[in-house]
């Protein structure tokens, strides 16, 4: 299982805080992205937005960051916090 | 350190701080603390030309925690101070109200200046939380602050 | 603005003076205060090798004064900053104890550190205040601060 | 009268918080001077000094300036404050 959550922006327009898959091995984040997308359409968008940023496990990741069973990713739009 | 004292200088918090007790958690550190540089973070009622009666802030729970936790952990390596907490609230601030908070104490105030200025640019860039605007079109998540 | 409240944000006192009383008193200038920076000079215990008790201050009455306005005037002109309050105080103080609080208030952070760190070097130049320290080889009139 | 005002170092040495001049007819605070090394000797050293200032009325003054009768005039070692 993996964790995936949304955050502001993000969260408002998925009308989600995020959602749980079931992956048989791991894989990127860039593949996750795909799944995202099919599931929440109103994200398309900004979920390849260069401003987005992505964690795993709470650390910052890239497209190409692998994500196994059990890890938490976050989709974080632009910070705005201070 | 404690962990425990460290949890209590670098906090995220619904609450109210008082800017006193920081800056005296702060100072208890040492008694060779002779320069206090402080920025507090304080809800302003206009941004980019849009009036605001108010704001949400939201985080990233533990990992909020533990930018912050990092942001005065390389305080401390890379600036001549003696200590820095870090103290930033969450949910709705009414205008006028406290933000955010960063006290950074040393020997010479030049070193406190630099790791204070440093620790809020570092807090904007690199710590998951956001802002929610009330505004006169409704509710606006804002994407960057400068 | 009004005179009297010029002199409540410019003061020379003997008693110690709260944090958040003075950054209250600069907040309610405006609602567009955005960035509040704070520099707080406490006593050390140690000074250029000499371990130190105790601290105290003289000033001269008038002059001392005039200078903490001019300086305040002075960044009002000269930095994009909403309002500043100086207070230094004068008399026996302790080591660990607030010596000078300087409030710079802004809409952004960037115009308030500066206007924080010119106004708190340009106190130390010009402003007829002397610190005497007491330490072990009895009570030294310091001739300088860095 | 001119009124003259010792602070911190210089009132310590002087042991006194100044002294009140009689002038028939305005001087510099150049000559003020002269006349006050002869009357406190021990001000001798210092008050040539170049980390001395000089006020005329609560205003920075320099050797030149000159001093009238009501003024105020004070001796201002390095300051220390902040």
């Amino acid at each position: 299982m993996v964790t995936v959550k949304f955050f502001a922006m993000l969260k408002t327009l998925a009308k989600s805080e995020g959602k749980q898959y079931e992956i048989s091995s791991p894989i990127t984040v860039g593949e996750l992205k795909e799944l995202i997308k099919k599931d929440f359409p109103a994200l398309a968008g900004l979920i390849d937005s260069r401003s987005l940023l992505v964690s795993v496990n709470q650390e910052f990741a890239t497209r190409t960051t692998v994500v196994k069973d059990g890890d938490e990713v976050g989709f974080l739009p632009p910070f705005s916090g201070g | 350190m404690k962990e425990d004292t460290v949890s209590e200088l670098v906090r995220i918090q619904h609450e109210d701080f008082s800017i006193d007790s920081e800056v005296k958690r702060v100072m208890a550190s040492s008694r060779g603390i002779g320069g206090v540089t402080i920025f507090l973070g304080a809800a302003r009622d206009f941004s980019k030309g849009e009036s605001i009666t108010g704001l949400d802030f939201e985080h990233y729970p533990g990992m909020a925690e533990k930018k912050l936790l990092d942001i005065r952990e390389r305080a401390l390596k890379n600036f001549d101070i003696i200590e820095m907490s870090i103290v930033h609230r969450v949910g709705k601030i009414d205008i006028g109200e406290n933000i955010v908070l960063i006290v950074a104490a040393s020997a010479h105030r030049n070193d406190a200046f630099m790791a204070c200025e440093w620790a809020i640019t570092e807090l904007k860039r690199t710590t998951p939380i956001w802002k929610r605007e009330t505004t006169q079109k409704g509710d606006v998540w804002v994407s960057q602050t400068p």
